[in-house]
């Protein structure tokens, strides 16, 4: 389960051995998330400081403990976590700390108080996507908000963000609130089946499928509303016109490139070039305005790929290129720059 | 003489759906007695017996047990996963430390058991579903006596069991009726009845016809069927020279010629029915049908094999009928393509052919639309056979058809069993009762542990003679 | 068995009926309870969405009644909506070839769960629930994770029109499943093959002795089987546009409840796909209505699980020796 | 038939894992697992050993369970959202999950045996209600248990989960030399036939589900003390890998044939294959394709065992059964599975 093949003691002469163990490879975010992890393994100064492999569980916590132990078994320096519970993986994660090895998790992470943490503030996700629709709508019309998958930090983080706004302002009429399992398909499908009992929709919050929340609409010959929504590329092929209607809306991605960052921040810290502290990164984030066609937005890629693989703009946390999320290779001839903010 | 009796049953009604097994029913019998209950198939004994117990509750009518009953019904109650030691000791197994089952005891303890009753042959640890059934029964036999019961029931404890496993069983029923035990039996054969029962009851269709102490089997016979048996069997054409099937099953050799009705005689249980299903293609088989030469490998190839066979089996519910499903769909299932283009079922001449056979069997259903569960017995079977004609199959093999069927249906058979021999089918014809086998075939033979015993040119007539070849070198009860 | 036991399996009609009843009784409740809820659109969207669950439980229903169970749903139906977009790559030149590989996808897989449960002997719940994990294996593995070149196209106009399109004002999505209600029906009613299915249901015994080749019966339903499933992920996809990961999980338990609830017996020889199609409303119907209501998740699953018992305990019960 | 005899497929199953998990650890690591290996190894197993052993138990009659993933969940929810630092108050809550397992077993059982549903209709109902519940109590994954007791259930550094892990076992051998023990089997067996010879099949049979409640219950307890604390979908997984542990162990579908430690060696193979995998590096994304076969090829396994057993190859087996079940009709066993 290494992508970059070896994880037999002898060939790494001085390379330290970090292991991304992620929960699972259920959808396309964490394949991609994946992919630029093993591109970033690939590019230096990864490819000749660190030794890195990938493994996945079958979003299992039995399977990802049995993992993260056969990781300590096998001596690594560092490992990268995606957990399949925020909770379930305490008790091995510290078996790890004990062993001095350094523990990075993020999008879903460890609560274990000895790991370090990468990543962005799901409630501040709920609130700035709550705020544009507010704002969009001056405050007044019928908003519809569409969570994630139930019993997770992240959906109670983001909705709870996002009814702070949205209570905040009492123009607003939050009119239907509805799980779309953070899968585009569900998404359009619960979306289809609530609108025709739903009064005039003037904005939509969404935690994830944005894309499917908006197909739904035109389907259903509705005008598609303010849009507040996560990164698929769907949902921003619709902000940018690449797919008709244009979108009035914004998106914000949980970038797949935390695994990047994690992956630097062990690095760092292993080699004593960062305190032992966890990392909280700003969301890259666009909307109908700031949205560029081969930037942050991609025609001839899936709607369900994440098209925040890489940060943009000058201070960019990390500048990726589309085949490191696509296939995992190295962008050609770059060394790769991450900023630990 | 009801004031003190072991087991009195008053006025029982019970019905199953359609079916009244029992209709106003009464029956006891005494302690220190061993009671026959006879009756022919379907006349509502298991029913009256399994009443008895509890096992099945009354629709109407009083039923009285005094003492500890232990009934062996008649569909075995063993379970075939458990070796016969847990089978024998499930109620209460040997006890170790702490109050714990001695598993290590069981075999041994039922070892004991078993030899205790005089059973030696038979491997306590073995696992109850390999047993040949008359080991079975000896199991289930031994189960109950082992509990040590004042009022003992057996619903046709002897059905499968060889002669000297019956004459083994005779003894322990009197040794208990000597202990002042109540024994309460039932059986099809009256040689048993005869030499073991101080009384005998006799049912007939569901209800209580008499209870004597003095009775002859023509007696016996004309109580039960309501008439006389030997005029109920109709004359016999001569079967023809041309041989219809012919087969070499493990040490059988079967010649079956076109209108001829060969039966299968022999106690239950001696091979009849491994032949049977043999000769239908349960496992692989050489057969020859009509003169072609095939190997039949399943029935399928066996209906399709030369001129055809057909198997009537005696479990018409469990190997025969589907029973929630229509008169016609199980009429016509084993020739759907026959009646079918391209794959759909022409419904006009299914309907037709079906409407034929029933005409011609009086297949007695409210529509064929119904479903043949809610038949009687006798009807249920005549379906079956009905299914058999519609393939045009030859050659019969009829195992134990008449089996819970009423005598007048019964009649029904014999004469349709001959017409078709009479029409050129050739016949293998197996039955419990023997004197079907004495007075419905051309010829017979005897089977023995898988072996030919005898053969008989028939018609035999007289049951005795098949009876004596049956157990030749065995003592009688 | 005794008669009672037989009166009671002898009236499946009767149990379309009550599938039908439970239909309405949800869809009313939810009119009454939700304004909008029983209008027309709304009706219309809630069929549609049954209809995906009608594709599956078709092919449930057709291995329940053999007294077998299909498990490997799921990934046969993601499996053959990546099929589908990969091989079309959103031509509709390619389209027809394209759907032949999906659906053709589904048979081979029913033929493998058909030759291990009838030949070899597995049972039927490891058989397809090993055959799911390899389908997801080869799924995830083949398109690498759906990030394969490949995979960024779209399902060909012409089925995307033929999912979401009208005729006459009726979602043409609601033909190809009557059409599909029609076939199923048809197949088990009138012809031969439909007789020996339900022999074999009822008792596959006495069906073998009276020359039905079980074997073959049950293989040709699990290669159906999988042909629905892969057909649900052709239209799902043409409904999404594209294939995503985890499309198929909800399905599993939906087209066995859709089949049960459909008045289907789980031990075999009863039932008929229209009580399936009521079953695959009632299920909709549900969900929609509790969403609707913003009863929060831990609710929804909760009346979800005690409504189906409901629905159990009024026409779902065997007979305890069944 | 004797415990060896019943579980020799879920023995030879985990001899064979085992002998790869060896083969391909030294052959990466370039030395023998350690004990930290074999601790974590038993530590992560124990609850799907508790479910496993619950499952086989219900399977054993001839039906299945499909709630266990809500009993899980429920129970884990209610030992994290109850815990405090004290171990007290944690044990406290622990027997509380357990009672709530037995509870729903229970009803599971009486919805069967009195409703006469079909066990997995039954149970694919309840599990929704009962995940739905393990929601209700804990919203988001969480809590916290003192480190007291996981020193006592599973320490990371002292083998204690043998002690329970032999605690599971002994209790599976005593029950199996009860009276009732012996009447699941008979009720797995032939339910009519053990009517009639008297075994009070209702009884059993809400004894079984309770039972496999309350073990679903106690492996909640183990997956909160080995992961510390808790998660309400943290049942789901133990649905369809409990099943796999059952007949990977060796349990008849059918009922009334195999033994419950088949099914905890299935248990540890399951685990163990994961570590196989991980060692022999399988590309992530194909991992399920071999846990799939390997679930396929363990039962063929089987059924050639009991083939060899028997003496006559599966198909024959099954004509065979007509010559050889004489009178027992009735809807044929595989028709269950
Ligand atoms: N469980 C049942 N369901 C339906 N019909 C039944 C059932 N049990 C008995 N019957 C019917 O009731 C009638 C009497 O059956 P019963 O078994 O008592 O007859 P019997 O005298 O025992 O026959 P045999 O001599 O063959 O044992 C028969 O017609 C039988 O078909
Ligand atoms: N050779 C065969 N080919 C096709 N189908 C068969 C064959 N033999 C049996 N069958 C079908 O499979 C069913 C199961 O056979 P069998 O009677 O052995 O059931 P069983 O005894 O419950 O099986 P088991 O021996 O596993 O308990 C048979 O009733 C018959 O319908
Ligand atoms: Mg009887
Ligand atoms: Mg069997």
């Amino acid at each position: 389960a290494c992508s970059t093949g070896e994880n037999s003691p002898k060939e790494s002469k001085g390379k330290i051995k970090i292991a991304l163990s992620n929960s699972f490879i259920g959808n396309g975010w964490r394949v991609e998330m994946e992919n630029v992890f093993k591109a970033a393994c690939a590019m230096p100064p990864y490819k000749d400081q660190v030794d890195c492999s990938v493994f996945n569980a079958g979003n299992d916590v039995a399977t990802q403990t049995r993992q993260i132990s056969n990781l300590i078994a096998q001596g690594v320096d560092g490992i990268v976590i995606n957990a399949a519970s925020t909770s379930g993986l305490n008790g091995v994660v510290q078996q790890a700390c004990d062993r001095g090895i350094v523990v990075v998790s993020f999008d879903n992470t460890v609560d274990a108080k000895c790991g370090l943490t990468v990543n962005t503030d799901q409630v501040k996700f709920g609130e700035q996507l709550a705020q544009f629709v507010v704002d969009q709508l001056k405050g007044q019309g019928n908003v519809v908000m569409v969570t994630g998958v139930a019993g997770t930090g992240a959906d109670n983080d983001r909705n709870a963000g996002a009814k702070k706004v949205f209570d905040a302002n009492p123009g607003i009429k939050v009119v239907a609130t509805y799980s779309g399992m953070w899968d585009s398909a569900t998404a359009q499908r619960q979306t289809a089946a609530q609108l025709p009992s739903l009064p005039k929709v003037d904005g939509v919050w969404v935690s994830g499928g944005t894309d499917g929340v908006i197909k739904a609409f035109i389907e259903a010959n509705r005008p598609v509303p303010v849009t507040g929504g996560e990164a698929e590329n769907g949902f921003r092929k619709y902000l940018a016109g690449v797919s008709t209607p244009k979108v009035n809306g914004m998106s914000i991605g949980q970038p797949p490139f935390l695994s990047v960052i994690s992956l630097e921040l062990a690095r760092a810290v292993i080699k004593g070039e960062h305190p032992k502290t966890s990392v909280t990164i700003p969301f890259p984030m666009v909307t109908s305005e700031t949205v560029k066609v081969g930037e942050t937005v991609f025609p001839d890629l899936p709607d369900s790929f994440f098209a925040d693989f890489t940060d943009s703009g000058p201070d960019a946390t990390v500048v990726l290129c589309q085949e490191a999320a696509t296939d995992g290779t190295p962008c050609p001839g770059k060394t790769l720059a991450v900023k630990l903010g | 003489m009801t004031d003190q009796t072991a087991v009195h049953a008053e006025g029982v009604d019970r019905s199953f759906g359609g079916v009244r097994a029992l209709r106003d029913a009464s029956f006891s019998a005494r302690p220190g007695e061993i009671h026959a209950l006879a009756g022919e198939n379907g006349a509502g004994k298991s029913t009256m017996i399994k009443v008895l117990c509890g096992l099945v509750r009354p629709d109407k009518g009083t039923v009285r047990v005094t003492g500890r009953l232990a009934t062996a019904f008649q569909e075995l109650s063993l379970l075939p996963d458990l070796t016969v030691a847990e089978n024998l000791l499930l109620h209460d197994p040997p006890r170790g430390r702490f109050g714990l089952v001695a598993r290590r005891r069981l075999v041994p303890v039922a070892g004991r058991i078993l030899s205790d009753h005089g059973i030696h042959d038979l491997d306590p640890a073995a696992v109850t579903r390999d047993l040949s059934v008359a080991h079975r029964q000896v199991v289930e036999l031994v189960r109950v006596l082992a509990t040590r019961p004042e009022v003992l029931v057996l619903d046709e404890p002897t059905a499968a069991l060889q002669e000297q496993q019956v004459a083994w069983l005779a003894a322990h029923m009197r040794r208990l009726r000597e202990e002042g035990c109540c024994v309460v039996f039932t059986s099809h054969r009256w040689r048993e009845i005869e030499a073991l029962a101080d009384r005998v009851t006799v049912f007939r269709n569901g209800t209580h016809v008499t209870t004597r102490s003095r009775l002859t089997e023509s007696e016996a016979v004309t109580l039960m069927s309501g008439r006389t048996l030997e005029a109920t069997y109709p004359p016999l054409a001569p079967p023809q020279d041309t041989v219809a099937l012919e087969a070499r099953v493990g040490e059988v050799d079967i010649t079956v010629r076109r209108g001829e009705i060969v039966g299968i005689g022999g106690l239950a249980g001696q091979g009849q029915r491994e032949l049977f299903l043999r000769l239908f293609g349960i496992g692989r088989q050489q057969v020859t049908v009509g003169g072609v030469r095939t190997t039949i490998r399943r029935p399928k190839d066996a209906i399709r094999a030369g001129i055809g066979i057909a198997y009537v089996p005696e479990d018409r519910k469990a190997e025969g009928l589907l029973l929630p499903m229509s008169v016609r769909d199980n009429l016509a299932l084993a020739t759907l393509e026959r009646r079918s283009v391209a794959g759909f079922v022409r419904r006009a001449a299914e309907r037709a052919a079906v409407q034929g056979v029933v005409d011609r069997l009086a297949v007695r259903a409210a529509s064929t639309a119904h479903p043949v569960g809610t038949l009687s017995g006798g009807n249920q079977q005549k379906v079956l056979m009905g299914r058999w004609l519609l393939s045009g199959a030859e050659v019969l093999l009829l195992f134990d058809v008449t089996r819970g069927v009423d005598a007048a249906t019964k009649h029904d058979f014999y004469v349709l069993v001959a017409g078709l021999a009479a029409q050129g089918r050739a016949v293998l014809l197996y039955s419990s009762e023997t004197e079907e086998i004495a007075h419905l075939c051309h010829r017979v033979l005897v089977m023995r542990e898988g072996r030919v015993a005898a053969t008989l040119d028939g018609p035999v007539g007289d049951a005795e003679r098949i009876v004596a070849a049956a157990m030749k070198e065995h003592q009688h009860v | 068995m005794n008669l009672e036991a037989v009166l009671r399996k002898a009236a499946p009609q009767r149990r379309i009926w009550y599938a039908f009843a439970a239909a309405a009784t949800i869809l009313v409740a939810g009119a009454v309870i939700h304004p909008g809820f029983g209008s027309w659109p709304s009706l219309r969207t809630m069929l549609v969405l049954a209809s995906f669950i009608g594709f599956v439980g078709a092919g449930q229903m057709l291995v329940v009644l053999v007294g077998g169970i299909d498990l490997s749903m799921p990934w046969v139906l993601n499996g053959a909506a990546i099929v589908l977009t990969t091989s079309s790559l959103g031509q509709s030149g390619r389209l027809p070839l394209a759907v032949l590989l999906a659906l053709g996808t589904g048979a081979a897989v029913g033929l493998c769960n058909g030759l291990g449960v009838a030949w070899l002997g597995v049972p039927a719940v490891v058989m397809t629930l090993g055959m799911n994990g390899v389908l997801q294996g080869l799924s995830l593995g083949l398109s690498k994770g759906l990030t394969c070149a490949s995979c960024a196209s779209y399902a060909p106009e012409p089925l995307r029109r033929l999912v979401v399109g009208r005729v006459w004002g009726v979602p043409s999505q609601l033909l190809l499943w009557a059409g599909v209600a029609l076939l199923v029906t048809v197949l088990l009613t009138f012809t031969t093959f439909g007789r020996r299915v339900y022999a074999v249901g009822n008792n596959p015994r006495a069906a073998f002795l009276a020359g039905v080749g079980v074997r073959p019966v049950t293989v040709a339903l699990y290669v159906l089987s999988g042909v629905f499933a892969a057909l649900a992920g052709v239209t799902l996809v043409a409904y999404g546009g594209q294939p995503s990961l985890g499309l198929g999980d909800p399905y599993l338990f939906e087209s066995i409840a859709a089949v049960v609830v459909g008045g289907v017996s789980i031990l075999g020889g009863r039932g008929h796909y229209a009580g399936v199609v009521a079953g695959s409303v009632t299920l909709v119907a549900i969900v929609t209505l509790l969403q609707a209501e913003r009863v929060p998740e831990y609710g929804r699953n909760v009346i979800y699980g005690l409504v189906i018992l409901a629905i159990l305990f009024t026409y779902g019960r065997e007979r305890a020796d069944d | 038939m004797s415990e060896l005899r019943a579980a020799t497929l879920g023995y030879a199953v985990l001899a064979a894992t085992a002998a790869a998990y060896l083969a391909v650890y030294t052959t990466s690591l370039g030395h023998l697992p350690t004990p930290f290996d074999y601790l974590s190894l038993l530590n992560t197993s124990l609850p799907l050993v508790f479910v496993a052993i619950g499952q086989s138990l219900v399977v054993l009659t001839g039906g299945i369970d499909l709630s266990v993933g809500g009993m899980v969940g429920l129970g884990v929810a209610i030992v994290a959202a109850g815990s405090t630092g004290s171990a007290a108050v944690t044990a406290g809550w622990m027997l509380a999950a357990v009672a709530a397992g037995a509870a729903c077993g229970a009803v599971n059982g009486v919805v069967v045996a009195r409703g006469r549903i079909a066990p997995i209709l039954t149970t694919l109902a309840t599990l929704s209600v009962y995940s739905g519940l393990a929601l209700k109590v804990l919203p988001v994954p969480g809590g916290e248990i003192s480190p007291a007791v996981r020193s006592v259930l599973t320490d990371p550094d002292l083998p204690t989960g043998l002690i329970w892990l032999g605690a599971a076992v002994a209790g599976w051998l005593v029950l199996r030399r009860t009276r009732f023990g012996m009447r699941v089997y008979a009720v797995g067996s032939d339910e009519a036939a053990a009517r009639a010879s008297g075994v009070p099949t209702v009884r059993v049979k809400v004894g079984v589900y309770s039972l496999s409640g309350l073990c679903s219950g106690l492996a909640a307890v183990f997956y909160v003390s080995t992961t510390t604390s808790g998660d309400p979908n943290a049942g789901d997984p133990f649905i369809l890998t409990s099943i796999a542990a059952v007949v990977v162990g060796g349990i008849a579908f059918a009922g009334g044939r195999g033994s419950a430690l088949g099914a905890v060696a299935g248990a540890f193979a399951l685990t163990l294959v994961i570590d196989v995998l991980f060692f022999a590096g399988i590309d992530p994304l194909y991992q399920s394709l071999f846990q799939g076969l390997f679930l396929v090829v363990a039962v063929l396994l089987g059924s050639l065992l009991r083939w060899r057993r028997s003496g006559s190859p599966p198909r024959l087996r099954r004509s065979g059964g007509l010559l050889r079940l004489r009178r027992s009709g009735g809807p044929l066993r595989w028709r269950r599975s």
